[in-house]
């Protein structure tokens, strides 16, 4: 990434110059609006870098087309901060939704989903509907289905919002475990318990957004 | 092309992936069955139409009556002369001299059935037939004001203009009909389409996060419409052909909208009503959906 | 009620809370200027059938022939005879013995015009005008054959019946039509309300968590829907009549859609389509859309 | 609140005897998926508890009819987990909406709004749509829209969830002013700190929601 700069009319983020290289462990913070979700958008080609190269899996973004996108997404999994779903499949379906738009025919990573409904503690709400989780089960279950394609990357924007602080222990042990198997992990949060939390088992870059740049934060945190 | 297999083998996932909205598809499938009949009513009242000019132009068109009147004495020579003139006209396919009887049956309404006709110096009325080429009016008529001069050449011209016109015109405004019938479809199905798609922004937008590429997400879409439209065409085609049939069918085809029944071979048009449907709405929605796509990023 | 005020004042903000969505907006506009057009046409239709009925069994219902066709030494007597006893005939307006001129126009088709009429046996024709009462066609009958054995009354009855009865018919098509188009118009605001309410429930769940009452989400669906259906009838009732003015107007009134074109006051029945939609389209809106609010906790 | 249970389908909360007096602040905490916003959703009528009695200003929930609920919630404030807005209309617009669909013609309160706005962080981005917005600018203005009614009652639910710790300050603060003009207010949430934070300056109680039951939790926290 070189000297990315965002800018929704006026600039948002300028002269970014980062490298986020396979299999680190990033955190992502900075007060709220100062562009965490963006920066994690134009990560999955969401949003196009109004200046500079951004360049995800060694492909330029300017070059990018619609399919390429789609592509990319399956290669990358994102918790979004909405937590969005399709309302009308249950919470299973939902988090295999990747497996189908995608690939179609992949019975053998039902495994997975049963698995995957444990480590985020929703098998008892598998066929609930959406509108029908509460605000963690919600987040729980868009990290089960950013991660159920085992991605290279996992994006997560604060995944950890509404879930208290033994279920966020829980979840960021999982993708810390994730990041052990080599994939690299992005979270965007506020909570500073759980960047410590982290730091202890694994080895953690924070990036801090401050006057629309990014900064290594030192280990002061 | 991928997508249109997609599209027509039967995918239970891929219809789920999208939320049916219960009344959208009643309105496809009712606004669908309301055009296919009035499709089917417009392709009977144009076959009819087209039935009716067929008859009347092919009864009138092709015959002509030659009127010979000339006082008593001269009658029979000046008969003699013209069916002379006529058997060496070419186009002619064949003529006759209407008998005694025929002539007092056309003209009963005047003179009621008891008139002696044979008795009165009446005119002498030839029959004509035209064949496939037809014979030269203009040049039979000069032939005949030479060598018959009590000759009157009556092609019916006169009767047959105005009502194969009209039958035309009804003909003309079947056909427009079904014509406007698909525009309005077309235009129905395509808004249909964005209507959907841009109040289900947010399905698009989950779809694409988790890597659904367009092409994945327009067939969903697609799919349910053309589906949606087929049947909905199949029932209104096929309440329209029960109407049709319920219809009371005249005898007497020559009364405009009595014939109104699809007969033989026109019964199998009905068969394009659902296809031309589904093949519309399939490409209509397709186009539509991938428009409303491109313009969501 | 409050509502009905909310609906019919213009209020800016009751718009805005609704999000619109302009498909759904182009289609209710379409969807009532394509029916209101249908409608307009079907009105001349029907419009033109009854003035085509009414023509013609006004000129035929009322009116016969009496034919008196004797020797030529009795037809004189026989004729005053006629005559009398037709002045003798309570129900008939008026009657008058056809000048020969006149016959020799009726028969020109079979004798052509140069025939000196008058100086054939030819029977005597004597037209007849009924009164509203009618009169005893089976009495006068008896009379005549009775005082003049040489008459015939022809009261054209025979060729009256199929053409009135299909202008009849066509006339019934109309306003069949004109009711099954209403039945689509209703249906179609129906699904389209229902549709647009369950496409934006979140907005419903966001208006209600602000404590908007169903009265008020109602209206603001409701105004919109009216509205469109009101200005999109009106296009299409203005583009049928730009159309009709169009049409090639022939002085032949008997040729059936020679003159489809609206006449007089009819043409204020245009201003009836407009007001109906609203009317109707409000009505089944505010049904359609309080029966989804109910729908909805 | 006498011995109110709520079940979706299977019961969820049970025997809850709780009153909630005018003027008071409480907060509500307990683990994901307990409760918490099932137990928000019937105060403000959205949910009717399936046995028991639950009244809210004296008026029993049962003989709620629609209008009532309606009436009822131009009373209440509420800061919805979910954050939703109408995505067509402005910030603004959105905050202004309880005015609007209850009142209408209400310009004197056009200078709270301009206020509000600048409590809550938000003038800049006044003109800007819902989903411009970023997390916690919606969480923000969600909270600006539950009290620019000066309601009775304010229920938040997860307000701080997506914000930095010095927002959330801010925020909290707010609503204790609002607290000390004798409104009540009700905070779901699983920020320990925020609790701490608040029980410095303000009498605030802790119910705790455990065993499908509701308790007033010591002041041990
Ligand atoms: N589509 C958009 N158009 C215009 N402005 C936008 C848009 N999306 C975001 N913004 C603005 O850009 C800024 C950064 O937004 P972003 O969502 O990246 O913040 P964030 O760091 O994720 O904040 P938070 O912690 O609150 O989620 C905000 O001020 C936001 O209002
Ligand atoms: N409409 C519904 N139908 C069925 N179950 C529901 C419904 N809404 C919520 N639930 C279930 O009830 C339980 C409590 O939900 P609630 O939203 O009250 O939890 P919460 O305490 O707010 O949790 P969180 O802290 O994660 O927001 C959850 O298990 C949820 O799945
Ligand atoms: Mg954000
Ligand atoms: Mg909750």
């Amino acid at each position: 990434m070189e000297s990315v700069a965002y800018s929704y009319g006026e600039e948002l983020l300028s002269e970014l110059n980062i490298s986020i290289s396979q299999g680190s462990f990033y955190f992502l913070t900075g007060p709220s609006g100062s562009g965490k979700t963006t920066f994690l958008k134009m990560c999955y080609g969401s949003l196009i870098p109004t200046s500079g190269n951004l360049s995800v899996f060694g492909k330029d973004s300017s070059g990018w087309s619609r399919d390429e996108i789609a592509y990319l997404r399956r290669k990358i999994g994102v918790v979004h901060q909405d937590c969005q779903f399709l309302d009308h499949l249950n919470v299973a379906d939902n988090i295999a939704l990747p497996i189908k738009v995608s690939a179609r025919n992949s019975l053998s990573d039902s495994v997975n989903l049963k698995e995957l409904l444990n480590w985020v503690s929703l098998s008892h709400r598998s066929k609930a509907l959406p509108p029908e989780l509460s605000g963690g089960e919600r987040q729980r279950a868009a990290l089960a289905r950013a991660i159920i394609m085992s991605p290279d990357v996992i994006l997560a924007d604060e995944p950890t919002g509404n879930i208290d602080w033994e279920m966020s222990q829980r979840l960021i042990r999982l993708l810390i475990e994730l990041n052990h198997m080599g994939k690299t992990v992005v979270i965007a949060t506020h909570d500073l318990n759980l960047i410590r939390f982290t730091k202890a088992s694994v080895q953690a870059r924070v990036l801090r957004i401050s006057n629309k740049t990014v900064q290594l934060a030192g280990s002061d945190l | 092309m991928a997508s249109i297999k997609n599209i027509l083998l039967p995918d239970r996932h891929l219809n789920q992936v999208v939320p049916t909205n219960g009344f959208t598809t009643l309105l496809t499938f009712f606004t669908s069955a309301a055009m296919a009949f009035l499709i089917v009513f417009s392709l009977a009242m144009s076959f009819a139409a087209d039935r009716l000019a067929q008859s009347w132009s092919d009864s009138l068109a092709n015959s002509a009556t030659l009127r010979v009147s000339a006082p008593l004495a001269d009658l029979e020579s000046q008969t003699a002369a013209a069916l002379n003139v006529l058997s060496n006209t070419k186009g002619i396919a064949s003529f006759r001299l209407l008998k005694a009887e025929e002539q007092q049956a056309l003209l009963q309404p005047w003179f009621g059935p008891k008139v002696p006709i044979s008795n009165l110096p009446m005119p002498r009325l030839i029959s004509i037939e035209e064949d496939e080429n037809g014979y030269d009016r203009v040049g039979l008529r000069l032939r005949l004001a030479a060598e018959v001069p009590s000759a009157v050449l009556d092609d019916h011209t006169r009767w047959r203009e105005p009502l194969v016109k009209a039958a035309y015109r009804i003909w003309f405004l079947g056909w427009l009909s079904i014509g406007l019938v698909f525009f309005i479809v077309i235009s129905m199905m395509s808004l249909v389409t964005r209507a959907a798609l841009s109040s289900n922004k947010k399905v698009i937008e989950v779809l694409r996060l988790v890597g659904a590429t367009d092409q994945y997400i327009a067939a969903a879409f697609v799919r349910k419409f053309a589906f949606r439209a087929f049947f909905g065409s199949m029932l209104g085609a096929f309440g329209a052909s029960m109407t049709l049939l319920l219809l009371p069918s005249e005898a007497d085809q020559t009364v405009i909208l009595a014939g109104l029944r699809l007969e033989g071979f026109e019964w199998s048009w009905l068969i394009f009503v659902p296809l031309s449907f589904f093949v519309f709405t399939f490409l209509t929605a397709r186009i539509a959906s991938l428009s409303i796509l491109r313009s969501l990023t």
